[in-house]
């Protein structure tokens, strides 16, 4: 039994055969199908389970409106829950699983939800599992989620890959049915540049669906020969299987190409879909409309779908969902269904036609006045009762329903940017509103026009304004013959007194939930959607909002605009979250910067860290170490006995040059620039404008007009920012120019005793660094290894007699391996983050944990920096109260007593004997190591009234990891307070 | 959303660091008599309209130029974007 | 002479070379950069200057030009100057002395690292990599864009022929990413 | 009526004829004691306490559009109270202790589901601060546990830990935090405060305040003017557009925030996680969708929507720690107006004008709030005293330059 519905003719390759298994059950189909056509083609109507009652299901629609026929596409890693059965495009080996259901579709234990369907009424969890509390987390809400939810995750990464990409166009056209094809092929024949995207594989929109001809052919034909047209214009990019998610600011619309959706596995290097960001001067939305059904007693059985998705299957797909087919419409459309079905050999059981004086049909019969009050058949449709104009009741045997309410245009992206759509009551739709997102037209039946001759025409006058306000022309369009027959509807939204009439089938909402929303006054459409989830589910209420709309209507005693629309947002369609990431995953989420040692330190077997962006050596373990702080003691303690080397590129570095560049500084640093002599290096500390501390770092001066800023690794880019702008923003007529040069200078720390006498052997015999020639705080710039530029800084993180040398960074690695070298008699050892956080805790220095954003200058002990003769950036602000209080905070060092006890970071401060609580909070540790030296833990950290309290021993608590002992407060310089080596 | 720069023409904001009003650029004289006051209201006190907003965007993505940007809270309309610089030598300071 | 042996951004002795489909991606690293920004009231003698430094105008907004040097244009009033590492090692000191404080000048040279692509459909390539209008561009062009979060220089040479200059610290990401949409364009 | 299982039991078996409204559609009056403008989830809670607590009557929420249509109708639905500051934790501790009795005080499920929320830390330092704040916190009486990686991977075994940019280095757990269906939360205090006497007036849009000598004696709304001994407006993002019409500038810029929901699941998801390397944090409705967000989009708006950068930005954060989240379809995305104030807390405060009190500045935290928020203002409307929890909130801690800067991003608000 294979294809057994399968017609004649249609828009499929029947040259080729594509096998596919649904739940395990092998099927075939042809090039061309989808996933729903190949399935109706084989007699399968149930595809799915509702959301709430777990009903059976099969597909409603032919498009990406689907609410019910969605399944889990793909088995393993590539598992796909929720994917519509009706776009999904069909490939050998396709797999496909229905959701939703246990242990199988046909049955389904959660089925029983049907039949306790009077007990889940719309809202009926907020009224009840509240007793006893506890059991909500433990019992109700686990079985709710259990229950709830459609199809599952594989928990394994998405193996696929996605890109992104950027795309300028002077007009983006929505949309390429006969609208979008009208205006693409004009404004593309003027020389525009042209975007026409599509979410289908085939372009053509209804044209592809009906049996309407234009310009004397077959519709589907003329669209496949002005898609090749378009596609030979060199300015016009046609876009099939892309779909347009979103209307942006300012003329910028998401699209989401599936460029491998339809194969098995993508080809090798290319990506699964790609999310394009179009940047368009304007836009039509030709977006087509979509068909809406009717609430009717048990309407939503399988084999009851949209009128117009029938004729979809049965002249694009060549599939008939059944033998046997009925119609039931407030519509001539239905009618067209039923002729289109009758010309394909399909019998049709009878039109049921809501209007009294529907017109006469061709060889079916047409029930007129009538409607449909109950189906029968569990798993898929076997029967309709319908009710007569005279009140009667006849049975109608058949295995399908085509329904048609009416058609709604698809306004969604007008409405992106806060418009709201208007009520036509000629269509008995909404339809684009006045306001539009902004050089936005539409066109075709997105705007209520729903013939094609309506489509060719208004899509060639929106064509012409556009080309006329890109001053660009074209000669007035021949418009192809096609259709116009006139519009006829009598609204017609649900049968009265259905006990269950879904609205919204997906979720699982009835005409009955929306009355019982009123009664509860949820009448407002907001309160109405989120009472009920009415539109909430995977179609975004494109099958439902407007049946709801008018029952609320019509029990709130209102017309439909008066009860309003709810808005549309962003995606048109759901999109995969992959898609948005694009390449920005796993590994790749962010760059990685690496230092210019970072050769050189993989050699040496280092153990990296990420700080920011950047991956730096933490340590450089040795044989036999088997602990890092091992390797991190003996960095310490090697460096400070005789020399270590560190790579202190990451610190960012601002070139400031000009006739004012010390003026600047002296406005960027709390402290006085103004006199640092040239040739000497100084620390400084920027205030944000509010008196808090912004970062820290040095300002050596090369020339008179010439410093270079160090910043720590984490502000460097909030630092040029902000010089930036106070540079071009406060002080405009500085003479002042900045450029960051972090990356363009290898910078090594060379620390230790030692130090001198190593890097005598690297610099160039001209210069001078003895103490007297290069004393504590000089800087310039030098030759090293025979002539190669670099700057020398003598400064120092650790508190050693340090210096910083620079080289170009393309030198960087030589450089390291030539310090190591010369280093080897006084064996050197190169040290990583670890260490350089050990000597600078041992130094008592601030780094990031104590300049946190709320500590001040007094706060971090440097309260006598802040000059109050000049105008700094936050020397004003920084007077305010709150920030000098008596007891402020205050940067101090801590000390176990007992030498054995860690000192963590994070911990809180309290007096001893005092209560531990918030309210005796005396402060917090921000930074703690081991120290070797002392051979103890330390750590520093802001205390209340700070050094007053030197001596203190108060108690170190940290209940979150189980800490409580005693610390004394002791200096922050817990190495060389008196500075003596740094100076040596 | 798109900036229409005053010299590269429309760029994607995305390149741009938002700062906030543009007030921020008349900052108060730190000698005038009630320094502090005119500082807390310049630091922390805003307009916040909806409606038209002049603010400061950030060319970091790009040539590294400040920008005052008018653009209306309410629909995001851009109507004037123009160099920080030149606003603020209109508005009164130099150095 | 000194004898420092200098390494590539990629971490190698040699510059790399990829091929995939129609597209080249090379390595450059014989190139030596400074910024030239002028001075406060000196912009029109620093233009001046800098176009017969150039043997041709200054570039323009979001342009390059030049014949032996050549330079792109960076932000109001601020060019980077382009030349030949072999022979311009000393770029920016030589600029520095000669733009007679017209402009101030700094090295730039190893800030960053450059990839270059030749070949045909680099639109393809660049439209998935930055929010730049690369189908229109003719030659000439020269744009700071983002690509994969790094800020970068995009530089029309011809449409044939792109330099890309990024962070050297992150070279390694910047030709993963050109290489991955290299596959994912052709 | 009060709302039980039995009840829907009965009413199921009678064809749901016996249910009510929720709440009243109330007439304006001409005169209150009490007048709260805004009728979401702030201004119901405050309503409600108002009348239960403090036992005031003769009050009445304004409401311009319909209620529970701001931000407490479009937030990521969290709760939790794991703030570090002295300002801030207590506060947020009583915001989730009244969380705990919520449903029972309220008579209402709001599916308050202390399903715990989880801080991923990538680094050292970010380690050292979760510790000071995990400290802080159970200092304060909450409740913190610091997880380590291998904690971690039992409830979430699927977080990226082979090939992530920033390894997974711990996390600090708050067990007693969680998620809650916020659209209910607005209709259980409006059904509450209703049941109170509290008149809900909806479709009633403020155009004025009437302020003679310093003092405040009613509003001009488009249903006529409404007299009151005392008004508190509380409305969010709109703050600012509300308070101008009583000549006030505030320290608050509203920005928008969006936030996103994904298809429905099967289980993915036990509880909330929060990426700490990038802007991604992320929980499981009841009804199976994602709804995960990130950082605002930072320029000013009240537009309620925002733009694809951050989309892509919180999507990418996403996929550094879910890989498994590809192909998960992102079904919606909103955005909603965030008050956010010069240091990232809010002002529980009264106004230079007398008779006039505000409560906003709530940044993207409010929904956590909510219940401390009504209560505290509610204190303070009864008593003209700030409530023990909020004495911090005060607009004039600027000035005194003593700020609630939990990030320590200073006085730039789209940094907090």
């Amino acid at each position: 039994m294979t294809q057994t519905n399968r017609l004649q003719g249609g828009m499929i390759d029947r040259s080729r055969t594509l096998s596919f298994r649904f739940d395990g059950k092998a099927f075939q189909g042809h090039p061309g199908d989808t996933l729903a056509s190949a399935l109706l083609a084989n007699d399968v109507r149930l595809m799915g389970r509702s959301f709430k009652y777990h009903r059976p299901r099969g597909p409603m629609t032919a498009g990406s409106e689907e609410p019910n026929a969605i399944v889990e596409l793909r088995t393993g890693a590539r598992q796909e829950p929720n994917t519509r059965a009706t776009t999904a495009e069909l490939f050998d080996g396709l797999v496909a699983n229905s959701q939703n259901r246990w242990p199988s579709l046909r049955f389904d234990a959660m089925g029983v939800n049907d039949w306790l369907s009077p007990f889940f009424a719309a809202g009926f969890y907020y009224k009840t599992f509240m007793w006893p509390a506890k059991f909500w987390e433990k019992l109700y809400e686990p079985m709710i989620r259990r229950a709830a939810g459609l199809g599952s995750v594989s928990f394994e990464p998405d193996p696929d890959s996605y890109d992104k990409g950027f795309l300028y166009c002077d007009l983006l056209v929505i949309g390429g049915g006969p609208a979008g094809l009208a205006t693409a092929l004009r404004a593309g024949e003027a020389g525009a540049r042209v975007i026409l995207a599509d979410e289908d594989f085939t372009l053509g929109g209804r044209l592809n669906a009906e049996t309407h001809e234009v310009a004397g052919m077959a519709g589907h034909a003329w669209a496949a020969q002005a898609v090749a047209r378009l596609a030979d214009m060199p300015n016009v990019r046609v876009m099939p299987r892309t779909t347009i998610l979103g209307a942006f600011d300012h003329g910028t619309y998401g699209a989401l190409e599936r460029v491998s959706d339809h194969l098995a596995v993508p080809e090798k290097g290319k990506p699964r879909q790609i999310l394009w960001r179009i940047y368009s001067k304007h836009a039509l939305l030709a977006a087509g409309a979509t068909e809406r059904p009717i609430a009717f007693e048990n309407n939503d059985r399988p084999g009851i779908m949209l009128a117009g998705a029938v004729r979809s299957y049965v002249n694009r797909w060549a599939v008939t969902p059944a033998q046997n087919v009925a119609i039931f419409t407030n519509n001539d459309d239905g009618h067209r269904t039923a002729t289109d079905l009758r010309t394909r050999g399909v019998n049709v059981a009878a039109v049921i036609d809501t209007r009294p004086d529907a017109p006469d049909g061709g060889d079916f019969e047409v029930i007129r006045g009538g409607v449909i009050t109950n189906t029968s058949g569990r798993l898929g449709l076997t029967g309709i009762e319908v009710r007569t104009a005279d009140g009667g009741q006849r049975k109608i045997s058949c295995g399908a329903l085509g329904v048609s309410g009416g058609w709604n245009p698809n306004v969604a992206l007008t409405c992106h940017q806060g418009g709201r759509p208007a009520w036509n009551t000629d269509i008995a739709a909404f339809v684009p509103g006045s306001t539009l997102p902004p050089n936005m037209s539409v066109a075709g039946a997105a705007n209520g026009v729903f013939t094609t001759h309506g489509a060719f025409h208004t899509g060639a006058k929106a064509a012409s304004q556009i080309l006329d306000h890109l001053g660009l022309s074209a000669p007035a369009p021949d418009l192809p013959e096609a259709e116009d027959g006139p519009v006829n509807l009598t609204p017609f939204w649900h049968v009265k007194d259905a006990k269950r009439a879904w609205v919204d089938q997906q979720n699982d909402v009835t005409a009955k939930d929306v009355k019982l929303a009123h009664q509860e006054n949820f009448v407002s459409v907001e309160h109405l959607k989120r009472y009920t989830t009415l539109g909430m589910a995977t179609d975004q209420g494109k099958t439902s909002n407007m049946a709801g709309l008018a029952i609320m209507a019509e029990v709130a005693g209102k017309s439909i605009p008066e009860v309003g629309t709810t808005m549309f947002r962003p995606p048109y369609t759901p999109t995969a979250i992959g898609a948005f990431a694009g390449r920005s995953r796993d590994k790749d989420f962010r760059p990685v910067r690496k230092t210019p040692s970072h050769v050189w330190a993989e050699e040496k077997g280092a153990v990296f860290v990420e700080v920011g962006m950047w991956l730096r050596a933490q340590w450089f373990p040795q044989p036999g170490e088997t602990h890092w702080r091992e390797s991190v003691d003996r960095e310490v303690l090697q460096t400070r006995k005789s020399v270590g080397i560190c790579d202190v590129t990451t610190l960012g570095k601002i070139d400031v040059q000009g006739a004012d560049a010390a003026d600047f500084l002296n406005r960027i640093y709390c402290n006085g620039f103004a006199k640092l002599p040239v040739g000497k290096t100084r620390y400084g500390l920027m205030l944000r404008e509010d008196g808090i501390a912004m970062d820290d770092g040095t300002a050596a001066r090369l020339a008179d007009d010439h410093f270079v800023v160090t910043t720590t690794t984490a502000n460097a880019v909030g630092v040029y920012r902000h010089m930036e702008f106070v540079r071009q923003c406060l002080f405009p007529d500085m003479d002042v120019q900045l450029i960051s040069t972090t990356e363009a200078w290898a910078q090594f720390a060379v620390a230790g005793p030692n130090a001198r006498k190593l890097l005598r052997k690297v610099v160039d015999d001209d210069y001078d660094v003895s103490n007297e020639g290069f004393p504590f705080m000089a800087c310039a710039e030098i030759t090293v290894c025979g002539g190669l530029r670099a700057r020398l800084f003598r400064i120092s993180f650790s508190g050693e007699l340090a210096y910083e040398i620079a080289v170009p960074t393309r030198y960087g690695d030589a450089m390291i391996r030539k310090l190591m070298q010369a280093g080897e008699e006084f064996d050197v050892v190169p040290y990583g983050t670890e260490a350089l956080g050990v000597m600078r805790i041992e130094k008592g220095h601030a780094a990031g944990n104590e300049l946190n954003g709320t500590t001040t200058a007094l706060n971090l002990g440097m309260g006598r920096m802040v000059s109050k003769k000049k105008d700094s950036i936050g020397s004003t602000l920084s007077e305010r109260e709150g920030l000098n209080e008596d007891d402020a905070l205050k940067l101090v060092g801590f000390k176990p007593v007992d030498n054995s006890k860690p000192v963590p970071a994070g911990s809180h401060l309290m007096t001893k004997g005092s209560q531990v609580d918030a309210a005796h909070d005396q402060g917090y540790v921000t930074s703690a190591c081991y120290s070797p030296n002392l051979g103890c833990h330390i750590g520093i950290g802001f205390l209340k009234s700070g050094h007053a309290r030197t001596g203190e021993v108060i108690r170190l608590v940290s209940p979150l990891t189980g800490i409580d002992h005693e610390v004394e407060v002791v200096s922050a310089h817990f190495v060389d307070p008196e500075g003596e080596r740094l100076r040596a | 959303m798109m900036i229409d720069h005053p010299t590269l023409g429309p760029r994607d904001a995305a390149e741009f660091v938002y700062m906030g009003c543009a007030s921020l650029i008349n900052r108060p004289d730190w000698q005038a008599e009630d320094a502090l006051q005119q500082f807390i209201d310049y630091g922390y006190q805003r307009d916040n309209p909806s409606g038209a907003h002049r603010e400061l965007w950030f060319h970091e993505g790009g040539d590294r130029s400040w920008l005052v940007v008018t653009r209306d809270t309410v629909t995001h309309a851009i109507t004037q974007v123009e160099l920080a610089r030149d606003v603020a030598r209109r508005e009164g300071r130099s150095k | 002479m000194h004898d420092l042996v200098a390494i590539t951004p990629l971490g190698a002795a040699e510059p790399r070379v990829d091929t995939h489909g129609p597209v080249t991606l090379s390595e450059i690293t014989d190139t030596a950069l400074a910024s030239v920004a002028a001075r406060l009231g000196q912009e029109e003698q620093a233009r001046a200057w800098l176009g017969t430094t150039l043997g041709v105008a200054a570039p323009d907004p979001a342009r390059v030009g030049g014949k032996d040097l050549t330079a792109f244009w960076m932000g109001p009033d601020q060019w980077m100057v382009e030349a030949p590492y072999r022979t311009h090692e000393m770029l920016a000191p030589d600029l520095a002395r000669q733009a007679g404080g017209v402009a101030s000048v700094t090295e730039q040279s190893d800030a960053w690292c450059r990839f270059d692509l030749a070949g045909d459909g680099l639109a393809d390539v660049f439209e998935r990599l930055c929010p730049a209008d690369v189908r229109s561009f003719k030659g000439g062009e020269a744009v700071r864009t983002s690509i994969d979060h790094l800020g970068c220089f995009l530089i029309c040479r011809t449409p044939e022929h792109f330099s890309v200059y990024g962070p050297r610290s992150s070279a390694g990401s910047l030709h993963h990413a050109l290489l991955v949409v290299m596959r994912s364009a052709h | 009526m009060r709302y039980s299982g039995f009840k829907v039991i009965k009413e199921a078996l009678t064809g749901h004829r016996g249910w009510g409204p929720a709440w009243r559609d109330a007439e304006p009056k001409s005169n209150y004691d009490y007048v709260i403008i805004g009728g979401g989830g702030h201004g119901l809670a405050t309503a409600y306490y108002l009348a239960k607590q403090y036992r005031q009557s003769r009050i009445a929420v304004v409401e311009k559009g319909w209620i529970g249509g701001g931000n407490v109708g479009r937030n990521t639905t969290i709760i939790r109270s794991n703030y570090l500051l002295d300002g801030n934790e207590p506060f947020y501790e009583f915001s989730l202790k009244l969380w705990e009795v919520l449903e029972q005080d309220l008579n209402y499920n709001a599916m308050v589901s202390q399903r715990g929320i989880l801080n991923l830390i990538h680094s050292d330092a970010q380690r050292d601060a979760f510790v000071r704040r995990g400290n802080a916190m159970i200092l304060n009486g909450a409740d913190a546990e610091l997880l380590s990686t291998e904690q971690i991977l039992r409830r979430y075994p699927f977080l990226n830990v082979n090939n992530a940019r920033f390894p997974i280095k711990g996390g600090l757990a708050q067990h007693r935090g969680g998620t809650v269906r916020h659209d209910a939360v607005a209709w259980g205090y409006a059904r509450a405060a209703d049941q109170h006497g509290v008149d809900i007036i909806q479709n009633c849009e403020v155009t004025g305040f009437r302020i003679e000598d310093g003092t405040c004696s009613g509003i001009e709304t488009t249903r006529g003017f409404i007299g009151a001994k005392k008004i508190a407006a509380c409305v969010a993002g709109s703050s600012s557009r509300l308070m101008t019409k009583a000549g006030m500038r505030l320290p608050i810029e509203s920005h928008v925030l969006q936030a996103f929901v994904s298809e429905g699941l099967k289980p993915v998801l036990p509880g909330v996680i929060t990426f700490g390397a990038g802007h991604f944090y992320c929980s499981q409705s009841d009804k199976g969708g994602l709804v995960f967000g990130g950082d605002i989009d930072g320029y000013n708006s009240y537009a309620q929507r925002g733009n694809l950068p951050v989309v892509e930005d919180v999507c990418e954060g996403g996929m550094a720690i879910f890989p498994v989240l590809g192909r998960v379809r992102l079904l919606r995305m909103w955005g909603g107006i965030m008050d956010m104030s010069m240091d990232g807390s809010p002002i529980i405060d009264r106004t230079h004008i007398d008779g006039l009190y505000f409560n906003g500045g709530w940044c993207y935290g409010g929904f956590k709030a909510t219940p401390a928020s009504g209560f505290a203002f509610a204190h303070l409307l009864a008593t003209d005293t700030p409530h023990e929890t909020a004495t911090a909130y005060r607009f004039d801690r600027f000035a005194r330059g003593c700020m609630i800067d939990e990030k320590g991003m200073g006085n730039q608000p789209n940094l907090h």
